[in-house]
């Protein structure tokens, strides 16, 4: 009887962990950036950028996201440093005209509404809170989506970051309620849903 | 030889019929059981739009039929009732065959359910969000609960097959299951109690349907208490009318008559006493309940056809009042045409309760520029409605066959020899 | 459901809903649980068969539980409600010393039922098994005349291996013959010392510390208990099979097995050697 | 941090449908389906199995014909529909006062259409479809339909979200001001639509004019009507019609 129970025990461990192991790997593809991109090299001391530099509103309060090719054209249409990739995107991109398709690490679900302009304009929270510091990032982190749905992994409940940079709110929907509630804002399934 | 191919599973001293004749009468049932499947399968692949339901016949055959099984499987939860925690021991000879009874009419319920729905693989969503708040959150606690006590109680039946009987650990299980009993007997009471209850509440609460809006008490409308004392009225009922039915078709003694005068008598009890509360509510809803919310009830029945005042009337007087009193007179009781007839009328009483809670509700307008609208169901659903009459044909005729679903069987066959 | 799920309240109508709920469902489960430990335990103890012989008994007719005096005409109609046995029994032991009990055990050499014969040197079972003192101390079982003749020449006795623990009503011997199996219930407590040397026992074996006798069978008793078990015996194949009848002078035939069909012989098994 | 809501009051959103302007052309219907993603119909579809939110019934008042244009009600007082959902797919927000429905939470039983008194949901009974290339016209602002859920009308839930976009850019505070799609696209300004918590529109929608539907069933619609004529009025009140059509 105590050897079935060990060899019980044993046989579900193991399988267990392979689950374990195997389960996320299996649930997400890693996926290619078109193009390598440094955060730091144009917020820090050389690029002294801000996030708003780049990723602006509109006029009618919706955010635009991850910039177009012209405003990247704006100062790139010539290489400006000595990087291959700069020389990449510019041969790739800038010269032949063609939008970068660049996967958004943060795209929410369909049925998610996330008005920037009530949280950062008029809430004032800050970028990083969300989107944790990838703007100090040297580098793009690895995209990985899901099989099924085909949403990134962040949304989908990673928490940190594969770079070691610390991603301090996190983008799902537990995290959205939780500062809601620690706010104390009146909510209701539809202030974020549509 | 095939007739015999499986004798060793058949218990000692009772007599089944050949086994081709049993496939025989298997393989009708066999082949509804096939088209409906496909029915289910088209609806849970394309849509329920396979169904002639509509935004506003939004339950149609399957609601009503869930309503109904649940209500008529209530002999499981009742007879249980009676037999473990008011000793009635004589209800030992049909417990078996109402637990097989209630398994099938849960089990078909929840499958006929799920097809319903739109979204099935959300099921869990009830459980994950429950709103407490609701009737149908009752209802699907209740259910699920109550299908596991359930299988949980089947679980002794179907180790006393002669077969596995051999095997000792089964016997022990079933032994220390068996000793058991009287928590699931409770459990499952209090869980009926309250599905049956909540599935009459699912349409007293509708506030925005003058014709099903009840009155409460406490949190729950009348239909509450009016559901959960007719399924119990009928429970008896049923479970003679199938040992009746069980006996007819296989030719053979089952229960002794006093089995029967014991299901009758409870029966005819309660039955009287829901006609009475029926009539009360009835009475309330007429004068109060419709009225106040700008709804004469007299207006509901103008309507005329399908759904005039004879509906009323065959509802509570001719299959309320009447079999309730031949139910309750011995020497009429002690007739076994009329006990069970009249255990059959209880049972289309209750049938016809159901049926106009889910479709004359939903058939009556509540809008003024709207109108009675009819609806007949599609070949799909009553595939799917007979996928469930023929699963638990199949599933009681299994049982019948190779489980002891009659203890007395053995007995009354031996006595019948020495006459 | 749980109060870490998004939604969950924390107010009296979703406390008492989930309260019933986890109540219901744990009770539910410890209920399932509680009984499997209660198997496993049995199990580990090795009382299967004492639970066999309370399922099966259970599940005998009024008939077949009638009391071994009402057999012999002591009693009115009465029904077994301790399990045949009768060790502990207040109306046996009273019965056990009164004279119309010492009457009836009297009686020594052969006697006959129908053809089926009793010999009064042993005491019997209610299951067709006997037990005889050999001259070592030591206990014979075997089936009796009804019993052989049921199984016939085909029909062979599977015994338990020396060392096996035998108890009194529990499953000992497993009857076989053209496929069918019926269960022989032991006749004694005890430890098998392994086959018998002499042709009509099976097995030979050492009683238990407080083997006692007064729940077998004996004497006039026996010749009684066996003219009804053949009434019994004869009107159940009646009803199933419609077999010859006793009533008119017949004899039990030598081989009763090959006489039966299949189906009759199942039947006769189960109700000869109690396994239902 | 400053509290994303709080300066927001609450809003009452409310419509007032001037009946004697309808003229039942339809116009509303259309609208509210283009906005909404509403797949065009599938060739066995009926009317009642439609996904329209926004129906308009022709209303026999015995001498002309009134036209009514129906939507949820979003009641206000004890919602029928709220309170039956088992898994909270339904939510009456108090900020707005709008009932929302949640097709992702949804399981498609139903229940909340046979509890709504105005059948004002529907569900969607097949998967939806559109023709090729008329998807590249969705409103990006509204999620697509899934098959096997209930929805209704939300006031254009899309519209009132873009209008809290456009607030917090421009720094405006208070519950926002939209219109939604039908009482845009009404041809003859019937539709009206406004905050109950506006004295003004208020006061419009207690006049003595206004009405509402199945009031008497205490639900607290917030769709008021409104018509001069006291036959339209009285035949609102009446029972479903007896043997027509």
């Amino acid at each position: 009887m105590i050897r079935t129970g060990i060899l019980f025990l044993a046989g579900f461990s193991v399988a267990l962990s392979a689950g374990w192991w195997s389960v996320p790997r299996l649930l997400y593809r890693t996926e290619p950036q078109p193009a390598q991109f440094s955060h730091i090299a144009h917020t820090g001391e050389k690029g002294g950028m801000s996030c708003e530099d780049c990723h602006s509103f509109r006029a009618d309060g919706t955010f635009a996201g991850i910039p177009k090719l012209e405003t990247c054209a704006a100062c790139h249409s010539a290489p400006m440093g000595e990087t291959q990739a700069e020389k990449d995107f510019i041969a790739r991109f800038v010269e032949p005209g063609v939008e970068p398709e660049w996967k958004v690490y943060s795209r929410q679900p369909d049925n998610a509404w996330f008005p920037h302009s009530a949280h950062v304009l008029r809430g004032k929270v800050a970028c990083e809170k969300c989107h944790g510091e990838i703007g100090k990032s040297d580098r793009l982190p690895v995209y990985r989506v899901h099989r099924f749905t085909g949403y990134p992994e962040d949304v989908m409940g990673k928490r940190a970051g594969p770079l070691g940079l610390k991603r301090a709110g996190g983008m799902r929907m537990d995290d959205c309620v939780a500062c809601h509630r620690q706010n104390r804002i009146e909510h209701s399934c539809l202030d974020c849903h549509k | 030889m095939v007739d015999r191919i499986d004798e060793a599973w058949i218990a000692r001293g009772v007599r089944r019929a050949p086994f081709s004749r049993f496939l025989l009468w298997a393989a009708p049932w066999a082949a509804l059981l096939l088209l409906g499947a496909y029915a289910i399968f088209l609806c849970l692949r394309d849509g329920l739009f396979h169904t002639n339901m509509d935004n506003r016949y939004v339950f149609g055959l399957w609601i009503f039929l869930d309503l109904t099984v649940i209500a008529l499987g209530a002999g499981a939860f009742f007879t249980g009732f009676l037999l473990y925690v008011l000793r009635k021991t004589e209800l030992k000879a049909v417990i078996n065959s109402a637990v097989v009874i209630g398994l099938v009419c849960y089990s078909g319920a929840v499958l006929i359910l799920a097809v319903d729905v739109g979204q099935p693989l959300r099921a869990w969503f009830t459980f994950y969000h429950p709103n407490v708040h609701s009737m149908l959150t009752e209802v699907t606690f209740c259910i699920t609960c109550y299908l596991t006590v359930l299988l949980i109680e089947y679980v002794p039946v179907f180790l006393k097959n002669r077969r596995l009987k051999w095997k000792p650990s089964m016997l022990v299980f079933e032994y220390h299951l068996h000793k058991v009993m009287v928590v699931f007997a409770l459990i499952g009471t209090l869980l009926s109690f309250f599905h049956q209850g909540s599935l009459g509440g699912l349409f007293g609460v509708l506030r925005g349907r003058p014709f099903a809006f009840r009155e409460g008490l406490l949190i729950w409308p009348s239909t509450f208490f009016l559901f959960v004392l007719s399924a119990m009225a009928v429970g008896p009922s049923f479970v003679a009318l199938t040992t009746g039915l069980a006996e007819k078709i296989t030719g053979r003694r089952l229960v002794k008559n006093e089995v029967y005068q014991t299901l009758g008598r409870i029966s005819g009890k309660l039955l009287l006493a829901y006609v009475f509360f029926k009539c009360l509510d009835t009475l309330l809803w007429i004068n109060q309940t419709a009225p106040e919310r700008g709804f004469p009830a007299h207006r509901f029945y103008e309507y005329g056809g399908a759904f005039g005042t004879w509906i009323l009337f065959a509802e509570i007087a001719l299959l309320g009042l009447v079999p309730a009193l031949i139910l309750l007179k011995p020497e009429w009781r002690a007739r076994r045409g009329l006990l069970l007839g009249a255990a059959a009328m209880a049972c289309l009483g209750v049938t016809l309760n159901r049926f106009v809670f889910t479709i004359q509700t939903l058939a009556l307008p509540t809008m003024p520029f709207d109108r009675l609208l009819l609806y007949w169901p599609s070949w799909q659903e009553f595939a799917a409605f007979g996928f469930v009459v023929a699963y638990g044909m199949l599933v009681y005729s299994f049982s019948y066959r190779y489980l002891t679903l009659f203890p007395q069987e053995r007995e009354l066959a031996m006595t019948e020899a020495r006459r | 459901m749980f109060p870490w799920v998004y939604g969950f309240e924390w107010n009296a109508g979703y406390l008492i809903f989930l309260g019933v709920f986890f109540t219901v469902a744990l009770v539910v489960a410890g209920t399932v649980l509680a009984a499997l430990w209660r198997s496993f335990r049995t199990v580990r103890k090795k009382q299967e068969g004492r639970v066999y012989w309370h399922t099966a008994f259970e599940e005998l007719t009024p008939e077949e539980r009638r009391c071994r005096h009402a057999i012999t005409g002591e009693l009115p109609e009465r029904c077994c409600d301790r399990e045949f046995d009768c060790r502990g029994c207040r109306i046996h032991a009273r019965l056990l010393y009164s004279d119309e009990a010492a009457a009836h055990a009297a009686g020594s050499g052969q006697a006959e039922a129908c053809g089926v014969a009793v010999p009064l040197d042993r005491y019997y079972h209610r299951g067709h098994t006997w037990v005889r003192e050999a001259e070592d101390g030591t206990l014979l079982v075997g089936l009796d005349d009804l019993g052989r003749r049921l199984l016939g020449a085909d029909g062979t006795v599977e015994t338990p291996p020396a060392g096996a623990e035998l108890r009194v009503n529990e499953p000992a011997f497993v009857a076989r013959r053209n496929g069918v199996e019926a269960r022989i219930l032991s006749p004694v407590d005890g430890t098998v010392l392994g086959p018998a040397s002499d042709g009509e026992a099976l097995v030979r074996v050492r009683p238990a510390e407080d083997f006692r006798t007064t729940h077998l069978l004996r004497g006039g008793e026996a010749v009684a208990w066996m003219r009804h078990e053949l009434d019994r015996l004869q009107v159940a194949l009646a009803a199933s099979c419609g077999a010859a009848s006793l009533a008119d002078g017949g004899a039990v035939a030598e081989d009763l097995g090959r006489r039966l069909t299949a189906r009759e012989f199942d039947t006769a098994c189960g109700l000869a050697f109690l396994d239902v | 941090m400053r509290k994303l809501g709080a300066e927001n009051k609450t809003a009452r959103y409310a419509m007032l449908i001037d009946l004697d302007r309808c003229n039942g052309c339809g116009a509303c219907m259309v609208a509210c389906a283009v906005e909404n993603n509403v797949p065009p119909p599938q060739p066995s579809a009926t009317p009642r199995t439609g996904l329209n939110w926004l129906r308009v019934f022709r209303l026999n008042t015995g001498g002309r014909d009134a036209f009514i244009p129906v939507m949820c009600m979003q009641c206000g007082d004890e919602t029928p529909c709220q309170s039956v959902c088992p898994q909270k797919a339904v939510e009456f927000d108090p900020a707005t006062g709008i009932v929302g429905q949640i097709p992702e939470r949804c399981l498609g039983c139903r229940y909340c259409m046979a509890a709504c008194p105005y059948q004002a949901r529907v569900f969607n009974w097949w998967d939806p479809q559109w023709p090729a290339g008329m998807e590249q016209a969705l409103n990006p602002r509204v999620s697509a339909r899934q098959r096997g859920t209930v929805e209704k009308c939300n006031f254009c839930h899309g519209r009132w979200q873009a209008a809290l976009e456009k607030a917090a850019q421009d720094g405006e505070s208070g519950p926002v001001r939209y219109t939604p799609a039908c009482a845009e696209a009404c041809p003859a300004q019937a539709i009206r639509f406004g905050d109950l918590n506006d004295e003004e529109f208020a006061a419009e929608c207690r006049d003595s004019g206004a009405f509402r539907l199945l009031e008497s069933l205490g639900t607290g619609p917030k769709v008021f009507y409104r018509t001069s004529r006291a036959e339209v009025r009285e035949a609102t009140r009446g029972f479903g019609e007896v043997k027509r059509g």
